[in-house]
């Protein structure tokens, strides 16, 4: 069962997070909390996404999806960046019933699995809506 | 279900196969608490049985079938009065808490000079909140009268809702006169001074179809158990933008964004007006219920209930010494009825009904200001819902022949 | 019963026999919520079909059983926590609104210059009501610490309460840590300079004999559905006097004397606190649950807790790698274990449990401060009652040590 | 069934009641309300029970007994009128299990039915409970 959850390539980027650590310079900073659980992340962006940092304390999926996160987004122009962005939350929502596009959303269709777990999909999306904040502060809009 | 089948539906409700005092039960009290369908209680029985856990809290199985159980109540409730999200959903433990919890929260930012208007048709419940908010804040509390027809006197309007206004709340649908008060014109007058309205629809939304975005009030109470759910639970509807702003009432588990010792953050609505575990088995009983209305329809049940009272009303008035308060006709009015019973005290009128089988309510309604303004310290009430019939309504008036031959 | 015999009590609760996952269910989050047995289901479900009705209001014969059954499980609780009368158990929804109506009500004499104490340890539910109330009045908020053993440090006692306080509000068992507090000292402090001492029972009334004139405290909470219960229905105890003299807190029907637009008179304890239509067949279901905890013996109960925390712990501390919070020994602690599993987070914790049918709930349990205190963010804890046994401790084990293998 | 209940000696001091109406002068006054239904009452002592006054709004059981108890107590020496006072609550709150003494409550046995119905104990006992107020207030102890 939870073989679908925690997939090799989510244990990977926990135990291995990319990316991870607060850095300077950034444009925008917001602060998201988990009130079920106590879980935080705080997550940093540069106005050109040429940089976003993070950290924070959470469980394994909310840790490897801030990863993954900072692999897809960092570096990318706005207007793909907002695409993936609304891939994966839709991804998240789906209730298990969306099919992931691996072109877009690369190592995060392991998330997949997680969309099933309704509990969990608040783990996954916590760095996805605090990286949304911090680049609305940033000037920079990623709804598409 | 094409045609309405009051037999039908009867054979949903196992207590009115009852007997009272040696005759069938004559159930005509559903505006102080209706019956539950099977239906309903074979969902929450479901429920204990198979899924009972704590919601918002858990990320076990049991704990998600629970939390899905009753957000999924929620956006049924949102769907059934035709709310824009289930984010506009607050369940409560009943009316009179969504409205005390109005009072407080919005009640918060009322001070000295401010003004809040009720009317002298109102439910206790959406009286003594305000008073208490009153005498907490040194607002005024003003009040609409009551015709002589028993409909709400509109005449001072421009003046009573004035620019110090700052809440008016109304009962849509009185519980002792059965008038459906039209709100529209007080609304719009409420909104050009920015006041809210709070609308106690305890009695309409049981028995009438309501679309919250046509009705254009700013907020709206009810209750489960007179919508065939459970007790224990009750709805504060509000308008998305408007919940936003309010600030917390009770504090406690669930409510909470992040708690330190030195300072709380509140999660947004509706959990930051849900404190502690909520009514969960109750909210899906009331699910239920809603589902179980939705499948007769609205506007089915209202419409029996119309010919109900159209039956009632003239079976009454061919009742010497009857005398019925409120509206005539069932134009404007719903299914409850209030009525006098010529130089007999309601209480003795509701004891000889009830030997006979026959369930009224007697008393002041929770309505005292209703009485005082007709001259009575008390009324007996019939009142209907989807599962009574006319013969039930024949009884009663034998009941009332059998008061007047005893008291005679 | 002579002897505790689990088997027989786990024929009663129908849930215990479903399957999560594909293995059998092991609950283990009862300090989140119980499960019912068929008793209270069964009790329930015959007020619904027979004798549904309003209170307090209506003198029909359904009316008058509807009531009967309200006011006997009133007094029912009474005995059960040994009240001196049924008058001064008030029914609310939850524990969280009991401790909310105190902060209102007793809180309402509360003023700038007062101090309110509570504790490192409280659950959301005693520490965001005082927060409120000190925002609203300007009375200051005062804290116990917890030791590193998981107690209340007393160490500040003659200071931190004195005669500048008015309300001390603390837990009598720890959700969290499962600590039971003897409160003896605290209580003989408060009252030396006249504080009132309201405890959260929550956990405690549940799980042990309990006896209110023996406990001292003035006022006490707890909540139906932690005791096989149904939700919906929670429980404010305070002394006949005290009680007397406390003045509303939720305004409506049933809790008034008379109303008039001048001016409301209210109802003596407990009509007072009670606005609304009761959860009435909640209280009747509490009353079930009250007679089968009786029946089964609150020592018993107590005694087969103490016997699975005390296994709990012995073999939670043969796991590498895991570390419990709170007392190590069943001694002054309820069967309430919380830990740690080295390097993983509590949520992954849980998954894993959950997929072997475990049910253990994980987070910071309502109670932030107490994860703050141990430098945590959160917490796994597994959580007994009556129904539980070693074999359901020993899959905890084997979840666990299925936890470290997935995630080493 | 409501025979028990609507004896004919409840209906005839409703229809015929004794000593009604508020005389002075008066000692003690209490005025008590049935929150339920509304019912009110207004019972007036002298200090040595020489009159007993009343009035009020209320259904047949409430105004019967009013009756009932204006003639039981009226003029009886404050020991006896205390006997009778608890004869008559013991009867009402004893829910049809206690039998009724008429040498001491004469008409009031009447009202052995009205104890089987505990919504109308409170209508019995309303104008019995402001008497006791009453006489309190007029410096008269009831209580045996
Ligand atoms: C110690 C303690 N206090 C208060 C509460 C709140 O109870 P409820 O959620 O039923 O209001 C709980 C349980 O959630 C608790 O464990
Ligand atoms: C018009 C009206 N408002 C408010 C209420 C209060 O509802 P509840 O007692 O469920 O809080 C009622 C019913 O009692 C009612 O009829």
């Amino acid at each position: 069962m939870t073989d679908q959850l925690y997939q090799e390539i989510i244990l990977d980027h926990y135990k291995h997070p990319h990316g991870r650590g607060l850095r300077d310079p950034y444009s925008g900073e917001a602060h998201h909390v988990n009130p079920t659980c106590g879980d935080e992340i705080t997550v940093r962006v540069t106005d050109d996404l040429s940089d976003i940092s993070y950290d924070g304390m959470g469980c394994s999926i909310s840790q490897a999806s801030a990863s993954v996160l900072h692999e897809l987004l960092k570096g990318k122009p706005i207007g793909e960046a907002a695409k993936i962005h609304e891939a994966f939350v839709e991804l998240m929502q789906g209730r298990g019933q969306v099919e992931p596009d691996e072109e877009v959303l690369g190592d995060g269709i392991a998330f997949a699995g997680v969309a099933r777990y309704p509990a969990r999909v608040k783990c996954a999306l916590l760095p996805w809506m605090a990286f949304k904040d911090a680049a609305a502060r940033a000037g920079v809009e990623v709804t598409v | 279900m094409t045609a309405f089948d009051v037999a039908r539906v009867r054979e949903d409700f196992p207590i009115l196969s009852r007997e009272i005092n040696g005759h069938p039960l004559v159930y005509l009290d559903s505006a102080n608490t209706s019956h539950k369908p099977v239906q309903v209680l074979d969902v929450m029985r479901t429920y204990w049985e198979r899924h009972n856990a704590n919601v918002s809290r858990s990320v076990h199985t049991l704990g998600t079938e629970s939390t899905t159980a009753y957000e999924d109540a929620r956006a049924k409730v949102a769907t059934f009065i035709g709310a824009r999200s289930p984010d506009e959903v607050v369940f409560t433990k009943n009316s009179t808490e969504a409205i005390n919890l109005v009072a407080h929260s919005l009640g918060a930012s009322v001070g000295p000079g401010d003004e809040v208007v009720i009317s002298e048709m109102e439910h206790h419940s959406n009286i003594v909140p305000w008073q208490l908010l009153c005498e907490r804040t040194g607002a005024t509390l003003r009040w609409f009268g009551i015709t002589d027809d028993g409909l709400l006197d509109e005449s001072g309007l421009a003046e009573l809702i004035n620019e110090r206004t700052r809440i008016v709340s109304l009962v849509h649908m009185s519980n002792i006169l059965g008038t459906i008060n039209d709100v529209s014109r007080i609304i719009a007058r409420a909104h050009e001074v920015g006041a809210q309205v709070l609308l106690d629809c305890s009695q309409s939304v049981p028995h009438l179809p309501l679309d919250v975005v046509e009705l254009g009030a700013d907020l709206i109470a009810f209750t489960g158990h007179k919508m065939l759910g459970p007790t224990g639970i009750g709805v504060l509807w509000a308008r998305a933008d408007l919940l936003r702003e309010m600030p917390p009432f009770l504090g406690g588990g669930s409510m909470i964004e992040t708690v330190t010792m030195e300072r709380t953050t509140y999660a947004a609505p509706p959990a930051r007006f849900e404190a502690g575990t909520p009514p969960i088995a109750e909210a899906v009983g009331l699910g239920a219920a809603v589902d179980y209305l939705s499948a007769i329809g609205m506007r089915e049940i209202h419409e029996h209930e119309i010919e109900l009272t159209g039956y009632a009303l003239k079976t009454l008035a061919g009742i010497d010494g009857v005398r019925v308060y409120g509206p005539g006709t069932p134009d404007g009015r719903g299914g409850t009825v209030s009525f006098d019973v010529a130089g007999v005290h309601p209480h003795d009128v509701g004891q000889i009904l009830d030997d006979l089988g026959v369930e009224v309510r007697v008393g002041h309604h929770c309505a005292r200001p209703v009485c005082a303004r007709f001259g009575v310290s008390s009324m007996t009430r019939a009142s209907f819902y989807l599962y009574n019939t006319t013969a039930e309504i024949d009884a009663l008036a034998a009941g009332v022949e059998q008061v007047k031959k005893v008291f005679s």
